[in-house]
C-alpha cells in the first residue's frame, strides 16, 4: 500500500500556488502540471526556454521546435515566451522559480540530493538538476519512499554522488510529506494505514514530529 | 494571474526609506518619468521614501525625471556609469556640497553586474579597469595570462521600468533603443514595476517577440502616451511644476 | 556587406582538424542537422576535419545528426550537459569504448560558460555543483556567507547554427523553442556558419524582433524545409544512408 | 598648421574596412562615420544598444527613444538591430567589435590612454570608454597633438587616472598618425610641412621610425 508516481504527483500539486513558477523535472514529476487545483494556475517553466508553455498536443500534431526539457512536446498558450538558455538558467540559478520538483536517488535529512549518477559505472547524465536545486524558492523531491528493493532512500547521509548541498526543503514520498527543516526530517503526513514505527522503519533517519501528523489522502487516480 | 495595477501612485506606494531602487533608461530614452514622478509625488505628500541608493547609468538633465528626484532630495546615493548630461546641474550641486554618494561604475560593468544579480551570478570577472581607479581594492585574478578585475552582482529591492507593451502576466516588449537597461533591471529588483505605453491581453504578444518573460515582473500599469525627457527639457519643463 | 554562402558544403569547408565545434540544439529542436551532415559528408570525401572537440547539450539520438557525427569517428570529445537520449548507443559505445572523452557540464553552468566566452567573461561564480563531484578541482569562493564554485568561460573556433530566418548582414531569428542554446553559441565561436529557413533582405527582419545580431555571424548558408532529428529517428533513419 | 577634429575624423575613416563592426566615441570621433571611403560600410554601433544604425535625421524628425550613447538621433537603416545593454557589451567585451575611436586627454608610448579624468576634482564620468578599451580589436584615439596650452599629450606615462592599460594601437593626431607597437611610438604618417624634429619636439616620447613616413594629406573639409 503505497502512492502511485500519478498519487504523488496529484500530491504535490495540492501545495503549488495559483501564480507559482514552477520547474517540472523530467519524469514522474512532468504529471505534476496535470493536477493543478481549481481556481489555481501555475506558470511553467522548462529548461530549454518556454515559459508558460501548455499541456501535450495531440498525437500526430507535434511540433518538435516546442518541447519541454523532456524532449517531450507541448503546446502554446496565452502569454508563452521564448528565450535562449542564458536567460532559462537565469531564471532558475536566479531565484525566480517558486518551486522546482525533481525525482530523487536518495535524499538526507540535511537537504543533500542524489538524483543524477547511480555511480561510477555507465554514463554520467545532469542535465539541469544541479542548476534547478540552486534556483527555486522551494526545491520539493518526488520519490518513492524505498528503492525497487525495499531500501530506505531517505537518509542521514547521502552515499551516491550528490546533485546539490542543503538544498531540498520537502519530500513527497509513496507514503509521506516530510519537511526538511535546520537538517532534520520533520513529517507532515503519512498514509493513515501506516503506523509511525513502520514509516520509521522504512527511513534511514530519524522522522521527528512538530505537532499534529495529518493523514495524507489522495484520491484514485 | 493578473499584475495590473491601478494607478502610477499604487505602483510606487511600496518602496520603503532606503531603498535600492533601479531605474531603467539611458539618459531620457527608457527612462519611467512617469513612476519617478509618481514617486516624487508620494515623497512630497508623506516625506517617504527617503534615502533611496538608485541605479541608473546617468544622474539626470534637467529639472524632471531622475534629476527632479534628486532635486527633491530623495536620494542618498547614486550608482551609475555617466553623471553628466546636457544640464546635469542638479546632480553636480549635490555631489560637489558632499549629499549625495556617488558609486561610478564602467558602463558595461554596471550592465554586468545588474544582469549577474538577476542570474544569480555572485561575482565575475573583466578586463574592464584593469589598472584604473575604478578597480582599486578590488580582487585581480590572471586567466590566459591576462589580468582582470573581480566585480560583484548588483541587486535592488524595486525597479522602475519603462516598457513599450505589456500584458497582465508581465510580459514586455519595448521600443528601439529605450530597451538598454531595463531588461536587465527587471532581472535584478525584488520588485519590478513596469509602466507601459498599453496593457495588452495575454497572447497579444507574439511568443517570440517577448524581451521581457513575465517571471521578472510583479506589476505592471498602463501609462499611454508616456513624456519624453527631451521633450519636457527642451520645453524647460520643472517637477513639480512651480505655481507661478 | 554579404554573409551568404553557396551551399552547405562551402559552410562546413574550412573547419580543421582538432577544432572545437560548437553545435546548436536541444536535443534535435534548434540542432543544425544539415550542417552536421555536410560536415560528415567532407569527413567520408577526405579524411577531415577529425579530432573535433564538440560543445552541445546532448550526445545525438539515433543514427543522424550529432549521433552519426560521432558514429563517424570524427569526434575525439564531448563537451555536454545530457548524454541521453531516446536512442543514445552510438554515444554510450564510443565513450564505454575509451574512445571519446566526455566532460560533464551541468546544463546552466554550460549555457553561462558559453555566453561568458561571447561576452569576454573568463570565470563567474555560481552556487551550481558547490559540493558535488562536478566541482572537483574548481576554486571555490564565499559570496555574502554562501559557498560558489568558479567557472571558466568556453569559446569555440566554429559554431554550427540552426536558425529561422537570416539576412545578409547575419542577423538572425529563431523558431520557438530552437532558439535554445544557439544564440549564445553564436557569440562564443570564432566562426559562426548559420542555416537558415529562409534568407531574407536586410530590414525584412524587424529590428526589435532580431535575437542574434548580425556581429555574432560570419556565414548564413539557406536551408529550406530543414529535417527535424525526431522525424528522421522516427522514420529509422541513418546518415549516411547504407546502400541496400 | 593642423588638421581641424573633422580632418582627423576624415583621415580616421581611411583605415576602416569595408563591414568593419565600429564603434565611435562621444565627440569629435561620432564624425568619422561621415567619411567613409566609396564602396566601404561599416556596420555602427552603440552602447545603448543599436547595431547598424544610419545618419542623424532631419531636424524635427527626431525620435528619442533612437538615440546614440551622445543621446543624438540617429535613424533605421536595413538590417539595424536593438539589444539589451549587456548584450551590448557582451559586444564591446566579446571582442565583437573591429574598430574603437576614442578621444584622449593623454596616451602613452606604453598604449595607456587617459580620457575619463582630469583628477579628483569636479564631477567623475566614465560611461562605455573603459569597455571599449578592451573590446575593440583595434583601439584607436583621435586627439589634438598638444593641449590647448601648447603641452604635449603623447607621453612617456600618462599623468592622468587611466582608462585604460596597453590598450591603444594607433593615433589620429592633429599633426600625424602613430602606431603603438611593443611600447614605443612608431610614427607612419606626418604633415609634409612639419619636420620630424618638430613633431618629436611636441612629443614628449620617442618617435620611432619604421621604413618611410608618409605624408598625412587630407582634403580640405
Amino acid at each position: 500500500m503505497k502512492l502511485s508516481p500519478t498519487q504523488m504527483a496529484w500530491r504535490a500539486a495540492q501545495d503549488i500556488e495559483d501564480g507559482a513558477y514552477v520547474n517540472l523535472g523530467i519524469g514522474f514529476p512532468e504529471m505534476v502540471a496535470k493536477f493543478q487545483p481549481l481556481g489555481r494556475e501555475a506558470i511553467f517553466h522548462t529548461e530549454n526556454g518556454i515559459l508558460g508553455f501548455g499541456k501535450a498536443p495531440d498525437p500526430g500534431l507535434e511540433d518538435w521546435d516546442l518541447i519541454n526539457a523532456g524532449k517531450k512536446a507541448v503546446t502554446l498558450k496565452p502569454g508563452t515566451a521564448f528565450f535562449h538558455h542564458a536567460d532559462s538558467f537565469a531564471m532558475v540559478r536566479g531565484g525566480h522559480l517558486d518551486v522546482a520538483i525533481l525525482g530523487a536517488y536518495e535524499v538526507a535529512e540535511t537537504g543533500d540530493l542524489a538524483n543524477w549518477s547511480t555511480g561510477p559505472k555507465g554514463v554520467p547524465a545532469v542535465g539541469g538538476a544541479m542548476d534547478l536545486v540552486h534556483g527555486a524558492k522551494r526545491v520539493a523531491v518526488m520519490t518513492d519512499h524505498v528503492t525497487k528493493d525495499g531500501k530506505p532512500k531517505l537518509l542521514q547521509r547521502c552515499s551516491l554522488p550528490l546533485t546539490g548541498v542543503a538544498c531540498v526543503t520537502r519530500i513527497y514520498s509513496s507514503l509521506a510529506v516530510i519537511d526538511i527543516v535546520g537538517g532534520r526530517f520533520v513529517l507532515r503526513e503519512k498514509l493513515a494505514a501506516l503506523s509511525l514505527d513502520a514509516l520509521q522503519a522504512m527511513t534511514a533517519a530519524t522522522l521527528h514530529l512538530e505537532g499534529t501528523v495529518a493523514d495524507l489522502i489522495v484520491p484514485e487516480l | 494571474m493578473d499584475k495590473t495595477l491601478p494607478d502610477l501612485a499604487a505602483a510606487v506606494a511600496g518602496i520603503p526609506d532606503g531603498a535600492t531602487v533601479m531605474i531603467g533608461g539611458f539618459g531620457g530614452s527608457g527612462a519611467p518619468i512617469e513612476l519617478i514622478h509618481a514617486l516624487i509625488d508620494r515623497f512630497l505628500a508623506t516625506g517617504h521614501p527617503r534615502g533611496l541608493t538608485v541605479v541608473n547609468n546617468n544622474a539626470g538633465n534637467g529639472h524632471v525625471g531622475l534629476a527632479a528626484l534628486i532635486e527633491a532630495g530623495m536620494m542618498a546615493k547614486l550608482i551609475c556609469s555617466f553623471p553628466r548630461s546636457a544640464d546635469p546641474v542638479v546632480f553636480t550641486q549635490m555631489y560637489l556640497a558632499g549629499r549625495l554618494e556617488l558609486e561610478l561604475v564602467p558602463q558595461g560593468t554596471l550592465a554586468e553586474r545588474i544582469r549577474a544579480g538577476g542570474a544569480g551570478i555572485p561575482a565575475f570577472y573583466t578586463p574592464t579597469s584593469y589598472g584604473t581607479d575604478l578597480a582599486i581594492g578590488k580582487p585581480v585574478e590572471v586567466f590566459d595570462g591576462r589580468p582582470y578585475v573581480q566585480e560583484r552582482w548588483l541587486k535592488a529591492d524595486f525597479a522602475l521600468i519603462k516598457a513599450h507593451l505589456g500584458d497582465p502576466l508581465g510580459n514586455l516588449t519595448y521600443r528601439m533603443a529605450a530597451r538598454n537597461f531595463n531588461p536587465l533591471m527587471c532581472m535584478a529588483a525584488a520588485v519590478t514595476i513596469v509602466q507601459v505605453s498599453r496593457i495588452v491581453a495575454a497572447g497579444e504578444i507574439d511568443p517570440e517577440a517577448v524581451i521581457t518573460p513575465g517571471i521578472f515582473v510583479q506589476g505592471v500599469v498602463e501609462t499611454p502616451n508616456p513624456a519624453q525627457e527631451e521633450d519636457l527639457n527642451r520645453a524647460g519643463a520643472v517637477y513639480p511644476e512651480v505655481a507661478a
